[in-house]
């Protein structure tokens, strides 16, 4: 951590960032976003297994950019989550530091995307067990079941939408949701506007989302969206050989083709 | 009404809940979801979790639900014809175990919902919904009720308060004609109260950090420091988990359903949190930092509501805290206003 | 009881489907009128949220059909299709929406025979389904 | 409120028969919008017309939607008679319940129910339509030919004969392309050079046409109408004004040992040449990988000799910038070389050939001035051997396409032979002659009738050399696929044509598209053989297949034709039937946030970025932009959008989605279900 | 090093000479070969125009049984084993259904993840760099490399070499001192299957390809393949009849030349079990021989 420490004050002693976005102290045993823009703050940054939000969320919004150039503490989701913003040109390359911590107390601070690029080709995201089982335990019901699962959940959504503000991918300043002309989604959080908004979501994500589970673990009711992500992560990886995050330039799924895409289903 | 006090005992909360489902009332209480506790409807005992600390949402939807069709309509030769749904038809309805902080709540909701305009809606709903409180026995460290002017055993809001002495049996203190209107279901439940019962070495502790006045005053002051409002608001994220599970915000958006010919009208939940929720026609947005959002929350609950419905907007019972996906402990953030330096 | 009659939305393209479509007439080939084509300039301008808009409003069925691959008059409008239906039917599958009420295929200007067999087949198809309940029983006007 | 006129029409009986018209009519009077609703026999008659034209200027009407046959039928009529009652014509729209309804479907009410949704989905989307201008757009009468071979050439004298101003682009030093080696040309037999060089004289000398040779294309912006092309002259080390073309040079240069390209590499010519006698311009240039001033710095001989002091050592590439309006590709075509075919001995034995080089040895002005002698002694070949489709046709060697110009060369070859050689026999291995031209079959049967060429049907499976002799072993299949063996003097293979090197890098920067062989690709095979897919853009020629002079010349004046259509009004109208990306008060000023992923999905590159900064110039945020030029209309990048911040203008986000709600809503309007 | 490895049925029966030379080939450089366990016949050229399945189920089996053993490359000297090897991993991999189906029938879920390497691989990749130093007596001999068709063919599949003018073997012998000559029936058919049907037929054209090596003075052809070395050797009575013609020329395996020239005994490579007495016409050192009859003397063909 003392690493993290050192290298956040120097940075803000030398004017080459004016905040660093880290991980400090919360209530009770949980971390929060902090920000960092005094040298003499920079002790309250911390690194440990609390660490997990995704501070990429706040590269694009409007009151941080106003505070000037950020240092932001990443962890591997993050660190996909800037080549991916950079891909949709909302991040320049010289428009922020990255740090990342890693377990064993060392810094790595990434100078240009293509380091993290090559960082990112090396490190694997293992995904959680028990979330695992969840996916085989639904992929493995027959469609009448999986419906009644899948509106169980989205029957519980009250369309908060802390799933969209969470995610550093949702940075559009009018979401769709808010269009009105047409409603393309109902407001209201009845089963038919939370099933129509949870497909839009994952769908405006599919090829975008770098997997990193905020969304899942923002939201107050505990619908698994991951589940929805995962699935789109894993058809476009099989179908497309595309994965998001990995490149600073991207090749969006849904904006490139190949000739011979294969599918089963068209007569 | 003076509060009478009776025994209510531990094996009795059974056949009380028997009694009022014959009596065709719904009940509803706290029951455990996986990791969290909701309110829901019980037809027996033995699916609450009486020892909970706190439900993720409020039992807000029993009063002001989550959507709410208030009219239909149907075009008929030139002109347009309209029905209301028949308010009659709602059921009666118990809410068992629900903690002095979320009663007073509903002080909060009716200030709002019967200020000037009275909601037919809010007060049919409110009409056939009894409340049984069951005091704290334990807090944690978002709840912040004492700071409020509430406490673990507050009467405010129930119509009968439950609390779980040592012995186990409940001390009922029926605190409303409507309390006592359940009593009449079951009177041979409600036993005579023990003098010596001590309710307060039931309750829990909850420390006091300051007075609700204060805090209001003190936003009140600190209005126009925006380093203040922004500093804390950076990390907000601003989405509408707060104010959906907070049982005192009563805002919503009006929706209209369906085609030319045929619709419904429906009410649902808004939030002051939302970047879009005071964007005009224009595009002018009077409320465009989200610092200015979260100072809209604070000064709406401690100081608007106070000065025009006498009625403080928070209760304390920290559930925006524990929902919010960026830790903003709405505790700590009103005791940070208190200590800034003006 | 009368036959269950389907309603069943088509989504085609203008240059390929349409025109097959057309040709299907012009040759005078009988076939279901439970099927009802929306005319759109590129099977890469149908937007996936309008089949779930169409299943909301009461839809049975859907046909969204295009040119074959290399025919697109804008060359490449229906690969870009194909991609987001590859996405899009495994998500709504996962979901447990019926996706064998959604029949994709490639009609060209010259395939009036294969338009009436595609709309045929799947009027029959969706028939046996029978009306999407699942998606009726949806709720959408809110508690009362 | 919109004012919306809906007319109903029988179609004489098409319609009539199996849908209650009537019925029609009524229901849709009770839309809300409607204020006016008839059916007629006929709509698209002129009483029809005329109908609607008097409903408009009568009730105002703000729309129109005609229940009859298919748009693609008569959209143009009833919007045309629109705009002639001062309607905008984008505001006329038609139900298709002819082909989609009244014919398909047996008469009876689910008939006339569905013609009813039909006309309601219309209805409901004519409720959205927005007044749409026509796309003006400027249009620069200068077209740029790149290609200087017989198809530039066409094209760019026809291009300059119609008055307009043409820019041409040659790659090598000398305009005059393949058809310049070449010694007679089929069916004719006339000479190439006779027929070439006039008119390679007649575009140097066009006031018109303004010719850089040794040039090739830096770079391409802009769109139809509005090119901008940067041109890198390369440094040809003569300052062409001094320079009176003597030859003196040339004579004196000591480096003589280079392959000559113009010679297919069998003469050879100095560092500083002009690459054969009829060259435009007939001036020389310096080829500075083999000049030894360039190599080591010495020499300098060519200064010495120069009358008019015309050498410049130290000339720089030069860049030329032009505006531009359209462009004809005519960069033509290879012959395929290298070790390709190894069994053929190609590149391995001397007395191997290709096509291209027999013209040069047949050439009066070639190497061995016209007389036909083996490259290894040069002696005269008794038996020669042609082989036709030498990696055409032949899916093996990854060209499966038939070149079709190679049966009538090989033809002329072996009638060259013929004639120069008396007494030497030529074999002509051959799968199928296609002779399909004008005079070609005939051609061929003199070849073999009077010229005495032996045709032997098969393949050829090996070319060994054994004893000084070249044996040809093969199959004749009209004699039972009986192996053949001829031992034969010369071989010449008839090599497939192929695209030239670099189409690739030059379809890629003139954002082309090409086909797997690199050959440019067509906007229609058949009814746009001359157009690319690419606005603005136009073929000539072999770059687009392989193909032969009278062809070429053919294809060129297309080009050139469509060319002289673009050029003929001052602006290019196009459909406004495209994307536009919203603009919305500030703060936000659009929806777009800029991720660009709209831009990969457009296949016209249509899409670009667009800056909004304050008045003093500070950045606010960047935005998509559609160009009006370019977008086609297909929809894609609205498809794609995720923020729906681009709309496609006549198949609006709004207008599909009420399109999709009317459809499905059969509930009566005021039957109060 | 060690290597697995299939030698097929002519290995261990009609010419056991060229395992003999394979397997001193590769103790000479230090390489250990195990056979693959409980090997089967690979159908050959026999079975897959039979039947498919057949003929993908027995080479299938081959790869499960060295995949089980773990192997990652496997040594097949036969051309027509490494030919029926290679295409059906090729098949298996790019169809998962035929995969399936096939996986079933021999009982293994076959991953085809083993490599199939011929012997020309094998010298060039593995033999020929540990040996390159250490070659005793160079195979100074001038010879005719004679492919034939299986080695290259189908070549979509294979992808070695050249189709038409392969040069790999050519090269080894240049790297073992040899001197191959230039000639055009590298890969023209000999006769192959036809060895018993049609031998009159094997005798032309395993003729014309001894004809024209002799007429290039080749004093060997060396052959990489069991069927190619049985109708150039031992079926030349036919040829000689064939073309009424004496030829002398011996026919060895690639492996016993490489085997010669790291000096192993020639009977330890077998070269005593050829029809055709494999000797050298002995001449001055460094000259390059005439051939066995100077084309002058060509005479009467």
């Amino acid at each position: 951590m003392d690493e993290l420490r050192k290298k956040a004050r120097a940075l803000l002693e030398a004017g080459e960032v004016r905040v660093v976005i880290g991980y400090g102290g919360g209530t009770g045993d949980r971390a929060r976003a902090i920000f960092v823009r005094e040298p003499e703050r920079a002790d309250e940054l911390i690194f440990d297994g609390r660490c997990r939000q995704n501070l990429a969320i706040y590269l694009t919004r409007r009151e941080v950019k106003e505070l000037g150039k950020p240092a932001i503490v990443a962890t591997l989701p993050a660190l996909k989550t800037v080549l991916q913003l950079a891909g949709e040109f909302q991040i320049a390359e010289g428009g922020l530091v990255v740090l990342a911590p890693g377990a064993d107390g060392s810094l790595i601070e990434f100078k240009t995307f293509a380091d993290i690029e090559k960082y990112l080709a090396g490190a694997a995201s293992p995904i959680d067990p028990a979330e695992q089982a969840e996916m085989d335990r639904v992929r493995a019901m027959s469609p009448d079941e999986r419906w009644k699962y899948w509106l169980g959940q989205i029957s519980r959504c009250i369309k908060c939408y802390a799933c969209r503000q969470a995610c550093p991918m949702c940075y559009c300043p009018r979401c769709t949701v808010e269009c009105n002309q047409p409603q393309w989604i109902p407001v209201p959080s009845h089963e038919l506007g939370n099933l129509e908004w949870n497909v839009m979501r994952a769908m405006h994500l599919a090829g975008r989302c770098v997997d990193c589970g905020d969304c899942s673990r923002a939201c107050p009711v505990g619908i698994p969206l991951y589940l929805l992500n995962r699935v789109l992560i894993g058809d476009i990886e099989s179908n497309f050989h595309q994965r998001a995050g990995m490149k600073a330039e991207v090749d969006y799924a849904l904006s490139t083709f190949h000739p011979d895409d294969r599918e089963n289903f068209i007569r | 009404m003076e509060i009478e006090r009776r025994l209510l005992k531990k094996e009795a909360l059974a056949g009380l809940v028997e009694k009022i489902n014959a009596a065709g009332r719904k009940v509803h209480a706290p029951v455990c979801e996986g990791a969290r506790v909701e309110f829901a409807p019980i037809d027996s005992i033995a699916e609450a979790d009486l020892g909970y600390v706190q439900t993720t949402q409020s039992a807000k939807n029993l009063l002001f639900p989550r959507v709410e069709r208030i009219l239909s309509f149907k075009r008929r030769g030139g002109a347009m014809e309209t029905a209301d749904p028949d308010l009659s038809a709602l059921p009666e309805t118990v809410v068992l175990g629900m903690h002095p902080c979320d009663a007073a709540a509903i002080g909060s909701l009716g200030a709002i919902f019967t200020w000037d305009t009275q909601d037919a809606f809010f007060k049919a709903r409110l009409e056939k919904l009894t409340v049984v409180g069951l005091s704290c026995a334990a807090g944690d460290e978002y709840c912040f009720c004492a700071s409020v002017g509430l406490g673990p055993g507050s009467t405010e809001g129930s119509d009968i308060l439950l609390t779980r002495l040592a012995s186990g049996d409940f001390l009922a203190e029926i605190v409303t004609a409507k309390g006592k209107a359940l009593v009449e279901l079951a009177p041979e439940l409600f036993l005579p109260a023990p003098a010596g019962a001590d309710k307060d070495s039931a309750l829990a502790r909850i420390e006091k950090s300051f007075t609700r006045e204060e805090a209001g005053e003190r936003a009140k002051a600190r209005f126009d420091d925006d380093a203040l409002w922004d500093g804390q608001a950076l990390r907000c994220l601003g989405c509408g988990a707060c104010a959906y599970v907070c049982p005192t915000c009563a805002c919503f958006d009006i929706q209209d359903e369906g085609t030319t010919s045929r619709g419904v009208r429906l009410r649902c939940w808004d939030s002051c949190g939302f970047p879009a929720f005071t964007i005009h026609t224009s595009g002018h947005n009077p409320r465009e930092e989200q610092g200015a959002r979260w100072r809209q929350r604070l000064m709406h609950k401690f100081s608007y509501m106070p000065e025009r419905q006498d009625v403080f907007g928070c209760v304390g019972c920290g559930r925006c805290s524990r929902a919010c996906p960026v830790d903003m402990n709405i505790k700590e953030h009103l005791i940070d206003l208190l200590e800034a330096k003006s | 009881m009368p036959e269950f009659e389907p309603r069943i939305v088509a989504f085609v393209c203008n240059w390929c489907t349409y025109a097959g479509a057309d040709l299907t007439g012009t040759s005078r080939i009988k076939y279901s009128p439970n099927v009802e084509v929306i005319r759109f300039p590129c099977t890469g301008r149908i937007d996936f949220m309008l089949l779930l808009k169409a299943f909301a409003e009461g839809a049975d069925g859907i046909i969204i059909s295009g040119c074959h691959p290399n025919d697109c008059h804008y060359t490449s409008g229906n690969f870009h299709a194909r991609r987001r239906w590859i996405l899009f039917r495994g998500l709504l599958d996962f979901m447990g929406i019926d996706v064998e009420r959604v029949q994709f295929s490639w009609v060209s200007a010259a395939e009036g025979a294969k338009w009436a067999d595609v709309v045929n087949t799947t009027v029959e198809a969706v028939r046996k389904l029978g009306p999407y309940e699942n998606f009726r029983k949806i709720d959408r006007a809110g508690a009362v | 409120m919109s004012r919306i006129g809906v007319f109903i029409c029988h179609c004489g009986e098409n319609i009539g028969a199996t849908v209650d018209c009537e019925k029609v009519a009524a229901a849709a009077a009770k839309i809300p919008g409607v204020v006016h609703s008839v059916d007629y026999k006929y709509m698209c008659s002129d009483p029809g017309q005329n109908m609607i034209k008097e409903a408009i200027r009568e009730k105002n009407l703000t729309g129109v939607v005609v229940g009859a046959c298919s748009p693609r039928m008569h959209e143009p009529t009833f919007r045309r008679a629109c705009e002639e009652a001062g309607l905008n014509p984008f505001l006329c729209e038609m139900a298709n319940i002819r082909e989609h309804c009244s014919w398909v479907h047996e008469k009876g009410d689910p008939t006339t129910e569905k013609a009813i949704d039909l006309v309601r989905v219309i209805v409901e989307k004519v409720r959205r339509n927005k007044p749409l201008v026509p796309i003006k757009v400027p249009v620069t009468k200068t077209a740029l030919v790149l290609g200087g071979g017989i198809a530039g050439i066409q094209a760019a004298l026809d291009i300059a004969n119609a008055g307009h101003k043409v820019i041409m682009v040659e790659r090598s030093p000398s305009i005059g392309g393949h058809m310049s080696q070449l010694s007679e040309t089929f069916p004719t037999l006339d000479c190439s050079q006779c027929i070439l060089t006039p008119r390679m004289v007649e575009v140097a000398r066009h006031a018109n046409i303004t010719l850089h040779t040794y040039s090739e294309i830096e770079s391409i912006e802009g769109f139809i109408g509005n090119f901008k092309v940067k041109i890198r002259k390369k440094a040809r080390s003569i300052d062409m004004k001094a320079c009176t073309g003597c030859g003196l040079c040339s004579q004196k240069c000591p480096t003589r040992k280079i392959p000559s390209e113009f010679d297919a590499g069998l003469g050879t010519r100095p560092a500083i040449y002009v690459p054969f006698p009829q060259a435009v311009p007939n001036k020389p240039v310096i080829d500075r990988l083999n000049c030894t001033y360039y190599l080591k710095g010495k020499c300098r001989l060519c200064e010495k000799v120069c009358p008019t002091q015309a050498i410049r050592f130290d000339q720089e590439d030069e860049i030329v910038e032009a505006d531009i309006g359209a462009v004809v590709l005519a960069t033509g075509f290879e012959i395929k070389h290298g070790d390709f075919f190894p069994e053929y001995g190609f590149g391995k034995f001397k007395d191997v050939i290709d096509g291209m080089q027999f013209e040069r040895l047949a050439s009066a002005s070639g190497p061995t001035l016209g007389e036909i002698r083996r490259p290894s002694d040069g002696k005269k070949p008794e038996t020669v051997v042609f082989i036709a489709c030498a990696g055409s046709r032949d899916p093996a060697k990854g060209i499966e396409y038939c070149s079709k110009i190679c049966c009538m060369y090989t033809a002329k070859h072996a009638m060259l032979y013929r004639h120069k050689v008396h007494g030497g026999n030529a074999y002509i291995f051959y799968m199928d002659i296609r002779a399909g031209g004008k005079m070609y079959e005939e051609f061929v049967r003199r070849a073999i009738e009077e010229d005495g060429v032996k045709y032997v049907r098969g393949r050829v499976s090996r070319v060994y050399e054994r004893e000084g002799k070249l044996i040809v072993q093969g199959a004749d299949t009209l004699l039972g696929a009986q192996p053949v063996e001829i031992e034969a003097d010369m071989v010449v293979l008839a090599t497939a044509a192929v695209a030239n090197d670099g189409a690739e890098e030059l379809a890629q920067k003139m954002h082309v598209s090409y086909d797997a062989h690199k050959f440019f690709a067509e906007a229609h095979p058949k009814l746009k053989p001359v157009e690319t897919n690419t606005a603005g853009i136009f073929l000539a020629g072999a770059c687009q297949a392989p193909k032969d002079i009278p062809e070429s010349v053919a294809q060129a004046s297309g080009a050139a034709s469509k060319v002289g259509a673009l050029f003929s009004q001052d602006e290019l109208t196009r459909e406004p039937v495209i994307a536009v990306v919203n603009r919305s008060a500030p703060p936000l000023y659009s929806t777009c946030v800029g991720c660009f992923l709209c831009q990969a999905a457009c296949p016209y590159q249509a899409i670009e970025r667009e800056e909004i900064r304050t008045r003093d110039g500070k950045l606010i945020k960047t935005v998509a932009k559609v160009n009006p030029g370019l977008c086609q209309g297909c929809g894609t990048c609205v498809a794609v959008c995720r923020t729906k911040a681009i709309d496609l203008q006549g198949f609006s986000n709004e207008q599909v989605f009420a399109e999709v709600m009317a459809l499905l809503d059969r509930s009566e309007p005021d039957a109060g279900i | 090093m060690k290597l697995g490895f299939y030698p097929g049925c002519s290995l261990e029966g009609s010419s056991r000479e060229y395992n003999e030379s394979v397997m001193a080939v590769a103790a000479g450089a230090g390489i250990e070969l195990e056979p693959v366990p409980d090997w089967n016949c690979c159908g050959a050229t026999a079975a897959h125009n039979m039947n498919r399945e057949l003929g993908l189920s027995l080479p299938a089996r081959i790869l499960a049984k060295a995949e089980a053993a773990g192997m990652k490359e496997i040594v097949v000297p036969c051309a027509a084993c490494y030919s029926r090897l290679k295409v059906t991993r090729h098949e298996l991999l790019e169809d998962e259904e035929l995969r399936r189906r096939i996986s079933a029938i021999i009982e293994y879920d076959l991953r085809c993840e083993p490599e199939i390497i011929n012997v020309l691989q094998f010298l060039d990749s593995r033999v020929m760099p540990a040996i390159e130093g250490r070659i005793k007596s160079p195979f100074d001999r001038r010879v005719a490399c004679y492919y034939g068709c299986l080695l290259v063919r189908p070549h979509k599949i294979l992808k070695f070499d050249r189709l038409e003018d392969p040069r790999s073997m050519d090269e080894i012998i240049r790297r073992i001192g040899g001197d191959p000559i230039d000639w055009a029936f590298k890969t023209e058919c000999c006769g192959a299957g036809l060895s018993v049907s049609k031998t009159e037929l094997v005798g032309r054209l395993s003729g014309r390809i001894l004809e024209d090596a002799r007429i290039r003075g080749a004093e060997a052809v060396i052959v990489a393949c069991p069927m190619c070395h049985s109708n150039l050797d031992l079926r030349r009575g036919a040829i000689e009849k064939a073309m009424n013609r004496k030829y002398d020329m011996p026919a060895i395996f690639i492996t016993q030349a490489v085997g010669l020239a790291m000096g192993i005994d020639p009977a330890k490579l077998g070269l005593n079990r050829h029809m055709v007495p494999v000797k050298f016409r002995e001449r001055p050192a460094g000259k390059v021989p005439a051939g066995p009859e100077s084309p002058a003397a060509a005479g009467e063909v």
